[in-house]
């Protein structure tokens, strides 16, 4: 029944790779680390030569990746090869989901991602108002689309989204692009409070790089965190330096945990706080 | 003027979300200042566009081009604007529009640097701070620009990603937007991207269709039977086209860079050419739904041009609809045929163009042009071979930014028609 | 117009008898097409000057410089006159006179290669072969000129005598002339030169003054306080000035390049500036009687200036009768004046103006410009610390040929007020 | 009484060379040699900065004097400096006649020119309708004004150059500047023959380079030749190979000899013609 499940127990720890990141083989190990770590969900992304919501960290895994061989059905083949037990979200843009296939529409890419395991959508260039066709087709194949609120986005916006996001809800924490930054911004709290009355779980992304982070989102409310970035930043220390995939593996299941325990702790404060 | 988002199914606002307010801010500010010209905007613009910029531009008679073609070609001489590109049309417009709105920057992309320089000037003289994304190589082989936008003391940030290029920029800049969209208005330089700038733009640009149209009657009493422009990303070319649009007389051609040749090399994602609108198809890109040059995973190929500001994988979502309409004719011109209109222009005519520029004026030799032994190989094209008795060709810029990429060019390919250029040799200090 | 060959003592025709014939010839056409509009010269003249050319130019009120000076500023804008200088005024009337006489080829002299371009973009337009005197210096720095006109199919002649600058240019085309002179206009770049050239030249350039003066009346209500032109030979500031002669109240400065110093080395014959209007003195030069700067026995001196097209050691005839007769005020600016104005202008307007232009800009920062510690020091002029409520700047011309100039300039000076430079050390490839 | 008296009894031979040219005292050497070699009339170059009217020979001819310090009082040195028996004609620039002393026009130059013993002035940059000063000033102290009747020059120019010419009049052989040229100009015989009427003498200037030219330039009627060019040619090359001055001035004698020859050929074939 969807996404909701990972978030159910206890605040979920969502990890972006980039599929294919630095190539095939050491990005399966990655992924698979990460789910050792203690990953909820795994965000996958599937490159795209055009990474407009990206900051420059995962704009040059994007790149890594695409010279490496990354497609989509490659990546339809990284997913199927993966061993991992927690629910798969594919993350990419929408000329990609357009051209699979037929270049006709979302349908055929839907149908293939849905036969290879995958169980939602985050699409960064595609705003609720342009989404009808993609929304259609998940329900069709029973995926989930995930939408991100972002600081900015308020009144109408905030309420066409709610009826149309499903599986979780990207809480994007602060303008600008994705990458790892060293504060809290405000503006996760206030956009936290601007959703708390939706249904659906509520998971933190953009800038979170530390178990502390992931403490203090979680207990300022979040039902998850996303972490993309301070993820990325090992993988492409790991390729810069020469290091060996397994050894890159072991530090990404470190942070894993790290970020995993963090969120845990923030549980519990929030859990004190509500008590209180 | 009206804010369409939508041409046909194309356009739309395919952006991160974080930007769709500023979107929604920016389609309102386009439909008060711009289309009911609240607080007389449109008002200030044209006074602006017409002291600042040099207009109304002149339509000229090109006397050796009409004997050689035997038919009365018109210039629309935006070459004469100031900053020497109908870029400033636009930027103008836009700058001045996020004054009225607030604003407190100004950030834009440029390729070949002529947007840069326009989106520069026109903060200089609107006293507002600009930054300007550039790629890299674009900033290695553009220099003059790159300088002139310095000069106008506007930031020049180097985009040091992928090829290094427009498309690169346009990423770029977007991302700088998505972080600072309260403050800041990201100028676009041309017909793409997300609602409402196609619309937005283009009416900007549509000035030059406006005073053509009024000109060519006044001189020759009647409507042109074809207007010609090159299209990049189209905004000179709906420019140019955008008044004519309801005159169903009047042909309306699009002539885009042909690169070295139409095929693409799929296994490295390289379209040696530019030209979305005669071999792309249907996909997203940069904020809209348009015609692309893209594989078929839907990757955004590398384009390719001799002329920099051609060199785009997309092209504005209205031109993509007037085609598939059969309203618009997409042409296309290859490297070499632009770089021969570019010397015969600036020989015949005295006007140095744009390579840009010179790709309307490949299309005219083309099909006007006398026979030689090379256009009886390749047939002309069949159902134009005849533009009819009076022809406009939008003369979107000149050449002064591109004078060492022609002779590089013209250099390796021994034209017969380019002047010699050994006097270069005999002073010294080499090209 | 009039046909004055002497301006009180100045004019006349000193030039070998070779020549006079032509010379006579010329008079002949230039009273006849030029002043009496024979054959309709004049109305074929405005046209292409309007079509081609761009014409009527604008005269822009310059938001940022008025509130600078607390004074109207406003912006005779010649550099968006076709090739970016005041300097096609001239060259079209010319190379249509000589269509008109009959004659089969043109030459001219250049210096900075404006009037060169000019002529060669006028030849083209007109279907004259042409050819351009340059030195071999100003070649080598002013490369982007000679492409131009190569590209506009002229050929370019290397002098190589003296110091291979204008001067040399000028006695140069005069030789080829006295060869040619029966087939062969000689196009002279501005004012000077023997009789008919200093009022011929200052009828087609005297445009400027006509539109400028109907455009301030209609702007204002009134006639402005004064004029500033710089001044070279001077075919910029006399078109500038001519319609304003009569008009008393109005006063006219005449801006020359006060270059690195005013005072002269009579050694080696060198004058680091080139104000022979504040510091010549009367003698005979390339045809006419003038204000020079010579040394005692009457031997021409270098001049210099940072502006190539200023740099020139006489002056028109008409402009030194002028000064002695109080009517214009000779002023100069030195290059570091210039430079700073150079930046000023880039920035608060969004306009690069040419180098020989910023010296106009420069003067009105020194008069009108908020007081600085430097500026104590050195008075300010006692009789015009105040040039009034209204004044018009005529921009003669675009800086797009000055970009590698002013860098470079820049660099050694360490002005505050220019942009960074530094991206282009990150980005590589040198200045 | 003046320059008519050069050519008088036989057709004249008017070399031109630069005064000072390459320096100084070699410039004397080679001014004595061509008086040896038969000159009549010796027409000196007193530089001038902008020479528009010399052809690049005399150009840098002119150049190299200056470097090497001419200047009008020099010159004025230079002329009392010089042993030779024949009238000597100044041919400069107005620029430096106007300057001289006052600054105030031609009168001290020729008050000064006269004083060491100079007989007249070729001005090329002076043409008739400028000349009222400097010719009055000439008047005064008993100077010639030497006009050049170009091919170009006809109708009332022609007349009123006629007016003012004396000593001898400079007819241009054909259009352009000086410079030696390989042929005789059609131009140079009807030259002659539009002021056959005039009552001074005729001296054809412009080309002249061998003993063969001179000979036809006398047969069609001149009364003298003015060479310049192909002078100046044995004064540069000499420079350049760094000869002696004496063997520089060896070769301008032979030169002379054989233009001066050449002009006596021409003279007899004239007068076989005007005796047939
Ligand atoms: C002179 C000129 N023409 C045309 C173009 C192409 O742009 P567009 O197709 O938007 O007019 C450019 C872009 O830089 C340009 O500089
Ligand atoms: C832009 C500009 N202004 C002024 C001048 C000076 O010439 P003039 O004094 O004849 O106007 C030049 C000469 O090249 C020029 O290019």
């Amino acid at each position: 029944m969807g996404l909701e499940r990972a978030f159910a127990d206890e605040p979920a720890f969502v990890p972006y790779l980039a599929a294919g990141d630095p190539d095939y083989d050491a990005s399966i190990e990655y992924v698979e680390a990460l789910a050792r770590g203690g990953a909820d969900v795994i965000e996958l992304g599937l490159p795209f030569s055009e990474p407009i919501a990206e900051g420059s960290t995962i704009q040059e895994a994007v790149v890594r990746s695409l010279d490496a061989g990354m497609s989509p059905d490659r990546f339809f083949e990284f997913v199927e090869e993966l061993d991992v037990d927690v629910p798969l979200v594919c993350m990419t843009y929408y000329n990609l989901i357009y051209q699979y296939g037929s270049g006709q529409g979302p349908e055929p890419f839907v149908e293939k991602a849905a036969e290879v395991g995958i169980e939602g959508f985050v699409v960064p260039d595609l705003p609720a108002e342009e989404a009808g066709p993609l929304r259609a087709a998940c329900d069709e194949y029973g995926l989930d689309l995930i939408f991100i609120v972002a600081p900015t986005t308020k009144g109408d916006r905030l309420a066409s989204m709610m009826d149309q996001t499903s599986g979780y809800v990207y809480v994007q924490a602060r303008l600008g692009v994705t990458g790892a930054k060293d504060d809290v911004d405000d503006a996760t709290e206030e956009s936290l409070a601007r959703i708390a009355e939706w249904d659906v779980p509520k998971a933190v992304g953009f800038g979170i790089k530390t178990g502390d982070h992931a403490e203090r989102i979680v207990s300022a409310g979040a039902d998850g965190i996303i972490v993309g970035s301070a993820l990325v930043d090992i993988v492409a220390e790991g390729h810069e330096n020469g290091d060996p995939a397994d050894e890159v593996a072991e530090r990404l299941e470190g942070k894993a945990r790290e970020l995993k325990a963090g969120a845990l702790r923030g549980a519990e404060q929030q859990a004190t706080a509500e008590g209180s | 003027m009206s804010s369409e988002s939508k041409f046909g199914d194309y356009g739309g606002q395919f952006v991160p979300e974080a930007l769709m307010p500023a979107i929604e801010e920016l389609t309102d500010a386009y439909e008060r200042y711009v289309i009911d010209n609240e607080d007389g905007f449109m008002d200030e613009f044209r006074r602006r566009l017409a002291e600042f910029g040099g207009r109304p531009l002149p339509l000229q008679r090109a006397d050796q081009l009409s004997a050689r073609y035997d038919t009365e070609v018109y210039l629309k001489r935006e070459d004469l604007l100031h900053g020497g590109a109908h870029k400033l049309n636009n930027a103008l417009g836009q700058v001045l529009l996020a004054k009225y709105m607030g604003k407190e920057r100004i950030i834009a992309e440029t390729g070949a640097g002529q947007h840069g320089t326009a989106t520069a000037m026109a903060a200089a003289h609107l006293d507002m701070p600009c930054e300007i994304y550039m790629g890299e190589t674009d900033i290695a082989r553009q220099r003059p620009n790159v300088f002139r936008m310095r000069i106008n003391d506007a930031e020049v940030n180097p985009v040091t990603t992928g090829r290094g290029t427009l498309k690169e920029a346009i990423s770029e800049t977007m991302r700088d937007w998505a972080t600072t969209v309260e403050t800041t208005h990201y100028v676009i330089g041309s017909i793409v991207g997300p609602a409402p700038f196609p619309a937005m733009v283009r009416d900007f640009q549509s000035v030059i269709s406006e005073e053509a149209r009024e000109q060519i009657v006044e001189k020759t009493g009647g409507l042109p039977d074809a207007v010609l422009a090159c299209a990049g990303g189209g905004s000179n070319t709906m420019g140019a086209f955008h008044h004519f649009v309801p005159d169903d007389d009047v042909d309306l051609y699009a002539v885009e860079a042909g690169g070295s040749s139409l095929s693409v090399d799929e296994e490295e994602g390289v379209a040696p050419n530019s030209a979305s609108l005669s071999t792309g198809d249907e996909g997203v890109l940069h904020g809209a739904r348009t015609k692309l040059l893209q594989d078929s995973d839907g990757q955004i190929m590398e384009s390719h041009s001799v002329s920099a500001g051609l060199d785009y994988a997309g092209v504005g979502p209205e031109l993509a609809h007037l085609v598939d309409e059969g309203r618009v004719t997409p042409v296309n011109v290859d490297d070499d045929t632009a770089l021969e209109a570019f010397h015969r222009l600036s020989q015949d005519e005295g006007i140095i163009p744009a390579l840009e520029t010179a790709h309307a004026f490949g299309y005219l030799e083309r099909v006007a042009g006398p026979a030689t032994d090379d256009r009886a190989a390749e047939p002309r094209d069949e159902h134009h071979d005849d533009l009819g008795d009076t022809v406009i060709v939008n003369v979107s810029g000149r050449g002064d930014k591109d004078l060492e990429t022609v002779i590089e060019e013209t250099q390796k390919r021994d034209l017969d028609i380019a002047p010699d250029m050994s006097i270069f040799n005999e002073i010294g200090g080499g090209i």
